[in-house]
């Protein structure tokens, strides 16, 4: 018997899978799932309820599903390690999402921001982006210049709490 | 004529199709990032124009000049975004001796000046906001500030299109957003000037297109509602505008056409109009090039608006007059974007790694996609338009909810789901929405939501099972690798 | 009401989407073969009918309605084909307690024998086409073969849809053609019953699309050309029929609408004439049913018949009247076929390795493919329908070829070739054809197929050389394999 | 310096590929083949034309083609070889391609089979595959099972002439 635990968003699903049956949170389910192109579209039967999605299994056990105009990222575990990721930027680095100009700045060094003040606005082809505080703090440093071009992953603004 | 298209993504798709229909020869231009574009395969030449940067390929004159006669192309069509709204280019176009399929350079200069554009339909007997017709600085708001009405708007006049905008609720704000709008206006268009205009509250967009054969002729093609907006970029889009009663409809096609007429409007264009609350409509802008949003009236009317544009720049003339014009049923748009709405509609990039477009009755889907296709952020998040048509309104929902619903991208999150939501949502189905609609929506809950993730979840373990099993028959070798690096962690 | 769709393939497929505008309920109902198939994951739900062979599920009466009665389905879609003509499903249908999407039972049956329908033609005073309203058999046939003019048609009473038919030229044949064709009858539809039709030359195929209420009340919504066709199968349809005289159409409208009123009509049905070389119409039948090429029909009036179908069956009141029924501009749609046109028209089977299906503007696809899906010789060869509308015939035609030049489908022959070979032909174009044309049609030397084949070469060579240069790295394990086998033969 | 003899019905074309240039009948052209998806669809590029080509590489050096409505069917070979099948096993052994689950065997020991005709089916990851007959002969040996896991290179069936 395999045991998986699905989370998608909050929500944890428990599903034992053995030869002869399957069992969402304890609950048997008669299901069946049939790969049509050996690229990820499948076909999805529970009962008499058929479904198309397309699967696509990322890195990390993270599979990609498209359901009916929903795109849903379940993350498939064995059951027992639920350890989710950390980031691993520092928490107070607020950097460019993707390659930018810098519009506005709106802190100075040395500034206290609250949580989810506006730093910096970013536009990138037409979409103009606020950046904000992850948390109330102090500016440390501004690195962002209006008018400049950034990379994605630039650090713009350093704030500490 | 031979018609060089100097955009790319799905606008440069649907302005080659037209070039098809009519059998003109046609030339695509690219950037590096485009090499393989669709629609660079659409045409039949492409010609590359230079590096990934807009500024050094698409929005470059001298480039997309020298590809036109170095391919021999006698006409360029630009689209909209990039050159489209520039005057200089367009002059430039014409000075080459090509001709520029739009408006004339001098109409697009006062389209693109938003004071120039509201003195001209003032003097055309348009509805104008008041407000001081002027240029202002920050001594200026401050001298005016008390007199002022608030929320008011200060808006760059090099502006357009939802961009360089910002609000003020109170003398203090007014004179602080005076200064930094100038700042910005002055990063993003390289002109500083602003001007104030009334915050029309509770307001509907709505657009009337035109078509003029630079001779005099106008003809109004119908209006287009596009509300629904998230920080003032049109999402979704329909004709005709729900609810209109006849003696609106006629003002509005009358003050369109009136002002047409009075710029000798050339090619295609939109007059916008806000509508109020009172029933009342207020010019806001002219755009003097075909918009994302055009599908809808082409299913509305029946005419194929860019074949129209391109048979007025060979010297055709208009075929059409008013009473021919005639509106059937209703269309919706929807504007599938690479932006996250879970992430704050971040853009999102990435390959598409699997595509399915919608069809049956009454769909119809513009589109540069294929599957292998690299999302960048070098260009804007539009990635495909999904247009429905129907008897009524209400016909043309239900079948854009099912072509939504159909339509399957994968390799990166879209706004697809938001889309639906909106369509599902009970004040959009009822026409019972302004332009602020989504900064207040929350989004309906599905009936079935838990029970599709309860599905999508068994669906993934099922998956994962079966990799487990048969793990050396992975289906891709680009999966191949992941699946390992996934496996090493179980 | 609950929609049980009785059919599989592209019509299953069009049926749901109807279901699902008008937020109806359905369940699909499938045979073994088709246990993936896309109408399956369409509707609600779906049932199993029975083993791959039709007479065992989509032809099974009793296998379908009780599909209906496990399902809790109230209503029952016949489609086209299978069981959409069979009298007794109908009965069946409704004798069960459920509602049967189509004309009552008798109309059927009237349908169903090309007599009865004769007769039933000319009594509503329609122009029937002479000949003896008796059945023959070889003796009655040898008696009067001095008397016929020849060439003169022998058909099966219970044929229809262009099945049944034998052409006799002379009375030696006529005599032959009367046996082999009651043997032939007798195979094909349990009924041996034939008579005699004069041959009507240089005729074109123009049908009627009638919608009753089963009350007395019969609309027209306009005709449809079929003479392209293939030994007798339609290939191409569209609407209107081009060069018609206003007089002619209102002839042939009242026609169709007066049988329709004289049967009652419920429902869908298309009343079928030849048009002979002087401009006179002959009826010829009445098909009781949605039509393959409705979608033409649909996209010239803006109406969905399967959903006015729907609705009329809920009970619904016919809610228009003739005069609002509106013809805009012209649509086409070309039959893409799992058949090899280089083969003698034989059905192809095989997998579909790649798909990609056409969009833009006026371009509609019906069809019930998906990559990866297995075409199989069991059930009839249709794999899609392309339509297309534009405002006058020639740009429908534009329009039809660019679709055909977009759709991809790769892993086994269609006639997509033969279908632009036709879409291309000056003699079409110029709406210069009869039921005729493909018999002697000689398809055009499109001027860069010697480019275009060297081209493809190259890409061949091209694509051998990577592969031998990179072996490691082959698409997709299923072309691991052949790559592998190939290339030990190198 | 590869040489390939590709023939599109009576036309048969050369083509020369070296490291720096492509001839096509001896004549010299600028020509480019990119995958889009490495799933055949593909973009061509001769000059300033640019076509999008679905290529699809199918057993003994058959390309099918799809570009702009038209189905081609190119036949590949190195060039002065010009002798269709070759095949190193003995011709008559039927072996598994890859990995799979024997879904069904057709023939019996000591029929006669026709070429091309279907032999085994084998299933790997939801695909189905049909085994068919190298030539016409008799069934040596039927060594497939139904159900059986089978691997890569098991001979399933043998055939002579």
């Amino acid at each position: 018997m395999s045991i998986y635990c699905v989370s998608i968003g909050e929500q944890e699903y428990n599903v034992q899978i053995t030869d002869t049956r399957v069992l969402v949170n304890g609950e048997p389910v008669k299901a069946d799932l049939v790969s049509l192109n050996g690229n990820g579209l499948h076909v999805f039967r529970q009962g008499n309820c058929v479904r198309e999605f397309y699967l696509h299994l990322q890195a990390q056990g993270t599979v990609e599903v498209l359901a009916e105009g929903r795109r849903v990222l379940a993350h498939v575990d064995m059951a027992g390690r639920h350890t989710r990721h950390r980031a691993s930027t520092p928490a107070g680095d607020v950097v460019a999402p993707m390659p930018g100009l810098v519009v506005n700045v709106l802190v100075k060094a040395g500034e206290h921001v609250e949580k989810d003040q506006v730093l910096v606005i970013l536009e990138s082809m037409k979409m103009q982006m606020q950046l904000k505080a992850p948390f109330a703090g102090k500016v440390e440093r501004v690195a962002a210049i209006v008018g400049a071009q950034v990379e994605k992953g630039k650090i713009l603004v350093q704030v500490s709490e | 004529m031979k018609v060089l298209v100097a955009n790319r993504g799905e606008i440069a798709v649907r302005l080659l199709r037209a070039c098809r229909d009519l059998g003109v020869p046609s030339v695509a231009v690219y950037s590096a990032a485009d090499r393989e574009a669709l629609h660079t395969r659409y045409a039949d030449e492409a010609i590359y124009l230079g590096p990934t940067p807009a500024a050094q390929s698409y929005l470059s004159i001298q480039a997309v000049i020298a590809a036109a006669e170095h391919s021999g192309a006698n006409a360029i069509h630009p689209g909209y975004g990039f050159l489209a709204e520039n005057a200089d280019f367009a002059r430039a176009v014409e000075d080459a001796g090509l001709i520029f399929i739009g408006p004339r350079p001098e109409t697009i200069a006062i389209a693109g000046n938003k004071l120039a554009a509201r003195r001209a339909a003032r003097d055309a007997g348009l509805p104008v906001l008041p407000g001081p017709d002027a240029p202002l600085d920050a001594a200026i708001a401050a001298d005016m500030a008390a007199q002022v009405q608030y929320p008011v708007l200060v808006k760059a006049t090099a502006g357009g299109g939802g961009r360089g905008i910002r609000l003020a609720r109170n003398p203090d704000e007014l004179v602080a957003m005076v200064t930094a709008a100038r700042k910005e206006a002055q990063a993003a268009f390289g002109d500083d000037t602003v001007y104030l205009e009334p915050l029309v509250q509770c307001a509907r967009h709505i657009e009337v297109q035109i078509l003029g054969d630079g001779a005099g002729r106008v003809l109004c093609l119908g209006e287009r509602e596009c509300s629904i907006q998230r920080r003032r970029q049109k999402l979704i889009e329909e004709a005709p505008a729900h609810g209109l009663r006849d003696a609106q409809r006629a003002f509005l096609y009358d003050a369109a056409a009136r002002v047409g007429r009075a710029l000798n409007y050339r090619s295609l264009g939109t007059v916008e109009f806000l509508l109020d609350d009172l029933g009342a409509f207020h010019f806001i802008e002219i755009n003097p090039r075909i918009q994302v949003e055009h599908p809808v009236t082409e299913m509305v009317t029946g005419l194929d608006l860019v074949k129209e544009q391109l048979r007025l720049a060979a010297g055709r003339p208009l075929r059409y007059s008013q009473d021919v014009v005639e509106l059937r049923g209703a269309a919706i748009e929807a504007r599938v974007l690479a932006e996250d709405p879970a992430a704050g509609f971040l853009p999102t990039t990435g390959g598409i790694t699997h595509l399915k477009e919608p069809g049956g009755p009454g769909i119809r889907v513009d589109s540069a996609l294929y599957p292998g296709m690299t999302i960048t952020a070098d260009y804007d998040s539009l990635l495909a338009k999904v247009i429905a048509w129907g008897e009524n309104r209400a016909v043309a929902i239900l079948r854009l909810r099912r072509a939504l619903q159909e339509l399957q991208i994968g390799g990166l999150a879209t706004d697809l789901e938001f889309l639906l939501q909106i369509v599902e949502s009970r004040p959009f189905q009822a026409g019972n929405f302004d332009t602020t609609y989504l900064d207040r929506f929350s989004p309906p809950e599905t009936v079935d939501k838990a029970a599709l993730e309860r599905n999508v979840a068994l669906a993934a373990a099922l998956l994962a099972h079966r990799k487990k099993a048969a793990p050396c028959a992975p289906t891709t070798v680009a999966n191949a690798w992941r699946i390992a690096a996934w496996r090493e962690q179980m």
